[in-house]
């Protein structure tokens, strides 16, 4: 589904990403681990066409997107939660949600979607009129995940989605992101929880400075030992 | 007791002029975060297109449609004018700017002053022009209430006035535009990560606000006259007012301008005339310094 | 060898040099005159608004605080000069000094308004205040002359030396700049410094970590109204004459332009930027195939403007430097690739 | 001996009660943790200590070599003066400035000078920025992020900004730290990194640690105690062992059958 | 270093004069038609041949209505071009700012676009040709107390250079006649002030039998509006700066009624053959430029004074050889009835006649003149 081949990145004089290949097959979840500063983020930004790409090519469904801006590649399908949250501080809840369904063409479908966000992550129902940048930081965390799914997308990228969430929503975090999968959403998996992560992916790819280093079925990078090693903290 | 309300009436009616003109200015705020020094000069072009349309159309004895509404044809040739004017502005000296500073913004409409302004002298010349008002007294002549004048021209100013304001609030608060414009003005970059085509939308809005000068423009070209320099005034009051009634909403800014016009003549009636603009100016400045988001505004504590 | 390439690189001193420099030209003109008159007063308009510039930006660039109003800042140091020299009959410098110090209390008060209001209304606020302070300029007859003005303000003069000559005056003037570039750098490099920006770039962490908005955006107010208020005096002596339409929103609004355009938070950018909005005009002029349209010149200075704000949004001074950056961190570069990736990437 | 005591503390934002009569003590030299489930009052806790909400009731006891501060009669600047430094939940850098700056910050409150004596450089102004710039050294040094001193500080991945800010606030040897998610963002090996440093932290400058954290693998860690609080209230206070039996915890926050850490 | 046998900037066949005057942005609507007039005089002085053969050649200095750079202006105009005069500069602010320079060198400056009561004692190489607003203040007290016979008077004053002269000056001249008392009230108003509703009320308070407006056009423009609202039928009195064509253009259509109240006082003669060849210059020089006003008259009429001197100095053309011709001659070709100075006398024009507003059956408004030109 998205193809990318053999990117470089640069922010000013340094190169972020040095011929990262990788490929998202339709209908599974990948992930995308390492260090931080490894390029993952950066990983996403590139996808999402936010840092431009020196060379190399990214495809989705076929078509190129290193032409496209930014909301084209949105309008494509391809909506990511970013790190850092990013949510629009001064709207209330209710309002950062509609946001996310900007792009939907299905207008009439809107208020059940979200019904779904509101029953993943309660707290957002109950604070809907409060005003975003107030809400504590999992609950921020938890806004920027809804406001993505709020999209519908073909292709969703996930930058750190457990990140600030308490170990039970993390649990849940993780299985809704299983099952919006499963109901045919094709994902994209930025984590620094890499056990989780291998847990629900497919597929998985390991960053170091800029470079991919390992691939693989997610259970075989979970048996891989420098990958435990490195990332899921020895045993 | 006449004379008291009297003034009172006509502060309004001045104050009106003000407030229309604040809620372009606002309105491109909460858009762009820019706080578009120029939108004065803007209107004043339009107004002038309008007003050159106008004499012309008074021309044309010979095609009595063009000649006996000359006055609308004029307000509407203002306004097609301002959407391309509007659309020009923001596109060719706005957009490109975007990497630069908010105050780096505010240079760049400093020099839009000079530019339209300039434009302006060397096309429609350095006279001042009569403008004649929306409401001619051969239409509904002036009456009185007691002795107090009213002229139906002033009424019908603070009507359109309201309604703008309600429809802008209306647009900002309620629809999915709305929040496009306030998600683009917080964070451009998530809104373009949630699809919003943010070029579009500050350029639709600087149309928008655009259109609205030139509303503006027109209607108070009959107290100021038309001539390149009829908004230096009205600008600034305006921007005093939007801070006054607070710039996050657009009921501020109206309450702002009427109170502006009002407390002017009040000062001048009761203290001074001569000392007026420093009494009021001081006046208003204690206001934000008790309210300091301006009377209608509320204060947005940022959350660490 | 080495000490002296280390004084050479070090910001003061490229000061002083640079001062000297400029001094040694008005000194040379004095004997084999090459400069004309127009020209020394051009230099010396130039400087005064430099050292305006270099206190506006310490406000905007460092503190991150905006005023519109700081042309009523320098009016008001202009009269000070001119009433305590001509009523009072103080010495030049005690004169300028003094008119430094009162601009600064005021701008004490401006600081306590700062405190509560956010951004864009402090920036209205102040935009307020100046066409307040400059009604007053024209009501207080006594103090400023009232639209007449104030004419035959004495020269400046030091130690019984008055300086006749504008060449000399000239000189004065660029040492009072490179005295403040060099207190600026100083002060600007150290904890007050960092204090600054630290507040401008984050109230909440500045605070966290000891530093208090209400002292230092007080500093910040107070020391920009300092500089503002001395170069007021250097103008009032300069021109001898004052009347109150000149300190106009125009000219707060030309002091934003100069310390944007030539570099925030930059000293060396403060004072590109006072050459370059004092001269656009006067080059543009000089430009010959414009000439006849009317307006044409207004019209230009509006482009320039616009054209620097959208190709150099940094500023001129950081233009200059990043350029020489580039080729520099080319260099590292390679000297990167050798060392294998090193450092960066956490 | 406690060297902080929050003693019934409660805030409410509208109707909201995000904090609702809180107390707990932070023992001398101890690694303390707050938990909790999102929108529990972590963080609100945390702003009430550091200054930057002022609470409805309660107090916050700060002890300083046996004399007793109530931190909520102080303002924020005041605050890391008294010997208690934070960190931020979402990263609070100065963006413009350098990495090594951004350290040099956190010394403030024990930087000697005013501004003419800067602005003249007088001898012990170079002396005092000598110093300040050299213990920054060191911080950059003990954290690890030699090489990154001269870079723009909003460049560095979130990662790296975490463990800046935590030097920002290490500089100025406080007697407490208190630290808001400090592993957000870092993977479970990045984490071990991190809690050894914790614990040189309290071990080798003998400085008292309170953090808030989701990473039970942190926290159950490093923790001599920590507290659990639930909408507001406090549900529960021990040790790790003591927390992670405790029903209501992990009916709130941990979630039953727990298996990783 | 000058004084071989002329003074600087005169050769035999050319003749090097300098002005500096703000020509665009905000004040381009007083410098523009300002300049306008300057240039076409001296267009047709030299198409007819020049002063005693030599053409004058004018160097236009924009100073932006900014002090320090009319100073420099007026030092580049002295010390790089040479010029042998300086001719109708044009703003308060500036001349006095560069006064210093001009008296130091002793250069002729002729003609100010300014009516600053300082001018007139600038020094013996200073020649300020418009009257100035308190002397014009002075002589309406005098038309108030023997054209009007006013027992009751109001003043409404633009707040600014201008108004507040003619307002001093007003009261001097009330003083002067012992007839102080006959002032009622003093009503300051903005230049830019569009509501004037509070100067109404004040004014039915009094109901005075005259209303001097000491204002520039826009002030009483907008005066006059609110006039015709409150159908106010009062004599009123303005000042020179509003005596023209343009000015009717733009304030009739406001105030049809309101407005035949208005007199104005008038420096200059202007009537259909005095004007003739103002006009016909601005239509051979500047056929596409507005038409002209009172600002056109002033450029025209600082030209004019210059070139008398000129011709009155002959082959004299020391500069004390033109300050003594200045002082000498008596002109009364121009636009102004006479135009003469004394030594140590600096008054300029000081003799002006009243005009008042009237409209033509064929609905036109225009002035009429119904005083001669008399000295207060
Ligand atoms: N805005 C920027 N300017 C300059 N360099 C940057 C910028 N953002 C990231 N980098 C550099 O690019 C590299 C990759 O950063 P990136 O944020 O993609 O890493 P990451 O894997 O997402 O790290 P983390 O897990 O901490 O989020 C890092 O070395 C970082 O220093
Ligand atoms: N200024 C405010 N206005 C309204 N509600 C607020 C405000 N600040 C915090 N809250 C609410 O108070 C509750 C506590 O917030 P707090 O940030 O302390 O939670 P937390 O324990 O830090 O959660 P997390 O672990 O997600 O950071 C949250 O529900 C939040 O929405
Ligand atoms: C009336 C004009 C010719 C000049 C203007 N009044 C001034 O003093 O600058
Ligand atoms: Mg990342
Ligand atoms: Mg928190």
């Amino acid at each position: 589904m998205l193809k990318i081949s053999a990117i470089n990145c640069y922010y000013g004089y340094i190169h972020a990403l040095k011929d990262v290949s990788l490929e998202v097959p339709e209908g599974k979840i990948v992930t995308l681990l390492g260090a931080n500063g490894a390029g993952k983020t950066s990983t996403l930004k590139a996808i999402s066409g936010i840092l431009p790409i020196k060379s190399g090519k990214i495809e989705f469904m076929g078509k190129d997107l290193t032409k496209l801006t930014v909301e084209k590649i949105v309008a494509e399908g391809i909506v990511q939660s970013p790190e850092g949250r990013q949510i629009f501080p001064e709207l209330t809840v209710e309002e950062n949600l509609k946001i996310g369904s900007y792009t939907r063409k299905d207008k009439k479908n809107i208020p059940e979607t979200f019904e779904r966000v509101y029953n993943y992550f309660p707290i957002l129902k109950e604070r809907k009129k409060q005003i975003a940048g107030t809400l504590s930081g999992g609950e921020q965390q938890m806004l920027a995940i809804g406001r993505a799914l709020m999209a519908k997308p073909k292709l969703l990228l996930l930058d750190e989605p457990s990140l600030g969430l308490a170990p039970l929503i993390v649990k849940n975090i993780f299985g809704i992101i299983k099952q919006i999968n499963e109901e045919g959403t094709t994902i994209l998996l930025v984590e620094q929880n890499a056990v989780q992560a291998l847990n629900i992916a497919h597929y998985g790819y390991i960053l170091e400075t800029g470079k991919i280093v390992h691939q693989g079925k997610a259970e075989d990078l979970k048996n891989d030992d420098k990958v435990k090693k490195a990332y899921l903290g020895g045993q | 007791m006449t004379s008291f309300i009297q003034i009172i009436i006509s502060g309004l009616e001045t104050g009106s002029l003000y407030a229309l003109a604040a809620l372009g200015v606002v309105l491109i705020y909460r858009v762009s975060g820019v706080t578009n020094f120029a939108q004065g000069e803007m209107a004043m072009f339009s107004s002038f297109v309008a007003f050159t349309v106008w004499r012309r159309g008074l021309e044309q004895t010979a095609y009595p449609f063009i000649y006996n509404n000359a006055y609308i044809i004029a307000f509407v040739a203002a306004i097609v004018f301002a959407i391309f004017f509007g659309f020009v502005v923001e596109r060719f000296f706005i957009r490109p700017a975007s990497r630069g500073s908010m105050v780096g913004k505010m240079i760049v409409t400093l020099g839009l002053i000079m530019i339209v302004n300039g434009i302006a002298g060397a096309i429609f010349g350095t006279d001042s022009h009569f403008m004649r008002r929306a409401i001619t007294p051969e239409m509904i002549e002036h009456f009185y209430i007691g002795d107090v004048l009213i002229r139906p021209n002033a009424i019908f100013i603070i009507l359109i006035t309201l309604v703008i304001m309600s429809v802008l609030f209306y647009i900002i608060k309620n629809t999915m535009f709305g929040i496009a414009i306030r998600a683009t003005a917080q964070n451009e970059g998530a809104a373009r990560l949630m699809g919003i085509p943010t070029a579009k939308v500050s350029s639709a809005a600087w149309i928008l606000a655009t259109v609205l000068g030139a509303v503006a423009g027109v209607l108070i070209a009959p107290a100021t006259n038309v001539s390149t320099n009829m908004m230096a005034d009205v600008h600034l009051k305006s921007f005093i007012a939007a801070v006054l009634g607070g710039f996050n909403s657009f009921i501020g800014p109206v309450v702002g301008g009427l109170m502006i016009g009002v407390l002017n003549n009040l000062v001048g009636m009761y203290i001074s005339l001569k000392w007026r603009t420093v009494i009021v100016y001081g006046f208003l400045i204690l206001i934000l310094i008790f309210k300091p988001e301006g009377i209608f505004g509320k204060v947005l504590r940022k959350k660490v | 060898m080495n000490i002296v390439k280390k004084y050479l690189n070090y910001k003061p001193v490229q000061y002083l040099l640079y001062g000297i420099l400029f001094a040694i030209i008005p000194l040379l003109d004095i004997y084999f005159s090459f400069l004309t008159r127009a020209n020394i007063s051009l230099l010396t308009r130039v400087m005064i608004f430099a050292i305006a510039a270099l206190g506006f930006n310490i406000l905007l660039g460092y503190s991150g605080q905006v005023s519109l109003g700081h042309a009523a800042f320098m009016g008001m140091g202009a009269y000070i000069s001119a009433n305590l020299m001509m009523k009072l009959n103080f010495p030049f410098l005690l004169a300028m000094l003094v008119s430094g110090i009162i601009p600064m209390l005021i701008g004490l008060l401006l600081g306590l308004v700062a405190l509560r209001l956010a951004r864009l209304y402090l920036a209205i606020a102040t935009l307020g205040l100046a066409v307040t302070i400059q009604e007053i300029f024209k009501e207080w007859d006594w103090f400023t002359g009232g639209f007449s003005g104030i004419r035959g303000i004495p020269r400046a003069s030091i130690l019984g030396f008055e300086l006749i000559k504008p060449q000399h005056y000239l000189i004065l003037v660029t040492f009072i700049l490179v005295f403040f570039a060099i207190f600026s750098y100083n002060f600007l490099n150290s904890k007050t410094g960092r204090a600054l920006v630290a507040m401008r770039d984050s109230e909440e962490a500045a605070q966290a970590m000891g530093v208090s908005l209400f002292k230092y955006k007080l500093i910040a107010f107070s020391v920009s109204a300092f500089y503002v208020g001395v170069a007021g005096s250097l103008y009032a002596h300069f021109i001898r004459f004052l009347e109150p339409t000149y300190w106009d929103v125009v000219l707060s609004l030309d002091l934003l332009a100069m310390v944007v355009i030539g570099g925030l938070a930059s000293i060396g950018g403060s004072i590109f930027g006072a050459a370059f909005i004092q001269m656009v005009p006067d080059i543009i002029r000089k430009i010959p195939l414009f000439q006849g349209i009317p307006n044409i010149n207004f019209i230009l200075t509006g482009v320039v403007l616009i054209v620097m704000i959208i190709y150099v949004p940094e500023g001129l001074s950081r233009k200059f430097s990043s350029s020489f950056h580039k080729v520099k961190n080319k260099v590292l570069q390679g000297i990167k690739r050798k060392s294998k990736d090193g450092k960066l990437g956490g | 001996m406690e060297i902080l005591k929050v003693e019934n503390l409660s805030i409410s934002f509208g109707g909201l009660k995000a904090v609702d009569e809180v107390s707990f003590a932070v023992p001398q030299k101890s690694i303390y943790g707050l938990i909790g489930p999102n929108g529990a009052g972590k963080t609100t806790i945390f702003n009430c200590i550091s200054g930057f909400y002022k609470p409805d009731q309660g107090k916050v006891i700060f002890c300083k070599d046996d004399v007793e501060i109530d931190l909520v009669k102080l303002k924020v600047h005041q605050i890391i003066g008294q010997g208690l430094a934070r960190t931020f939940q979402n990263v609070e850098l100065f963006k413009m400035m350098t990495v090594l700056e951004n350290i040099m910050v956190g010394e403030h409150c024990n930087t000697k000078g005013n501004i003419l004596a800067e602005g003249f450089r007088l001898p012990y102004i170079v002396k005092e920025e000598k110093r300040v710039k050299e213990k920054a050294m060191e911080i950059i040094e003990f954290l690890g992020l030699r090489g990154l001193e001269n870079f723009p500080a909003a460049a560095q991945p979130y990662g790296t900004q975490k463990l800046i800010e935590l030097g920002r606030a290490l500089i100025s040897r406080p007697k407490l730290l208190i630290l808001d998610e400090p592993a957000a963002g870092m993977n479970t090996t990045e984490t071990k990194e991190l809690a050894k440093l914790i614990k040189k932290i309290r071990d080798e400058f003998g400085i008292t640690v309170l953090l808030v954290e989701h990473d039970m693998g942190l926290v159950m860690g490093i923790c001599e105690r920590i507290c659990a609080i639930n909408f507001g209230k406090k549900i529960a206070e021990g040790t790790p062992s003591e927390i992670q039996r405790d029903k209501q915890v992990q009916e709130a926050y941990l979630g039953k059958g727990e298996e990783e850490c | 270093e000058r004084k071989v046998e002329y003074a600087q900037g005169v050769t035999d066949d050319t003749i090097k004069v300098g002005t500096v005057a703000v020509r665009e942005g905000v004040l381009a609507f007083i410098g523009e038609p300002y300049l306008q007039g300057m240039e076409a005089y001296f267009k047709m002085i030299n198409d007819q041949g020049g002063v005693n053969g030599r053409k004058i050649e004018l160097i236009h200095i924009d100073d932006e209505f900014n002090p320090v750079k009319a100073l420099e202006a007026v030092e580049k105009l002295i010390y790089d071009e040479k010029v042998f005069a300086i001719v109708g500069q044009l703003g308060t602010p500036g001349v006095l700012a560069s006064a210093d320079v001009v008296k130091e060198v002793g250069i002729p400056s002729v003609y100010f676009g300014s009516g600053a009561t300082e001018l007139t004692k600038l020094g013996d190489n200073f020649f300020p040709v418009q009257p100035n607003y308190q002397y014009e203040g002075k002589l309406k007290a005098k038309f108030a107390v023997e054209e009007f016979k006013a027992e009751k008077v109001v003043i409404l004053y633009q707040n600014d250079d201008v108004g507040r002269d003619g307002l001093q000056g007003f009261k001097d001249g009330l003083a002067g006649l012992g007839k102080s008392d006959i002032l009622k009230a003093e009503l300051a108003f903005a230049a830019t002030d569009t509501d004037f509703s509070v100067q109404i009320q004040k004014i039915n308070e009094v109901n005075p039998d005259l209303i001097i407006v000491y204002a520039l056009s826009g002030g009483v423009t907008n005066f006059l509006k609110e006039a015709e609202d409150h159908s106010i039928n009062i004599p009123m009195l303005t000042s020179y700066s509003n005596a023209d064509a343009t000015f009717l253009a733009l304030a009739s259509p406001g105030a049809p009624n309101a407005i035949l109240n208005l007199h104005v006082l008038g420096w200059l003669d202007v009537n259909e053959e005095s004007l003739k060849p103002l006009k016909d210059a601005m239509a051979k020089y500047f056929p596409n430029g507005s038409a002209y006003n009172a600002y056109t008259m002033a450029g025209w009429v600082a030209a004019e004074t210059f070139v008398a001197g000129l011709r009155e100095a002959g082959d004299d053309l020391t500069w004390e050889g033109y300050i003594k011709a200045m002082e000498r001659m008596v002109f009364t070709e121009g636009l102004a009835p006479e135009i003469s100075y004394k030594p140590g006398v600096r008054q300029g024009v000081t003799k002006m006649a009243m005009s008042r507003v009237i409209r033509l059956e064929n609905g036109i408004y225009t002035f009429e003149l119904v005083t001669d030109f008399i000295e207060y």
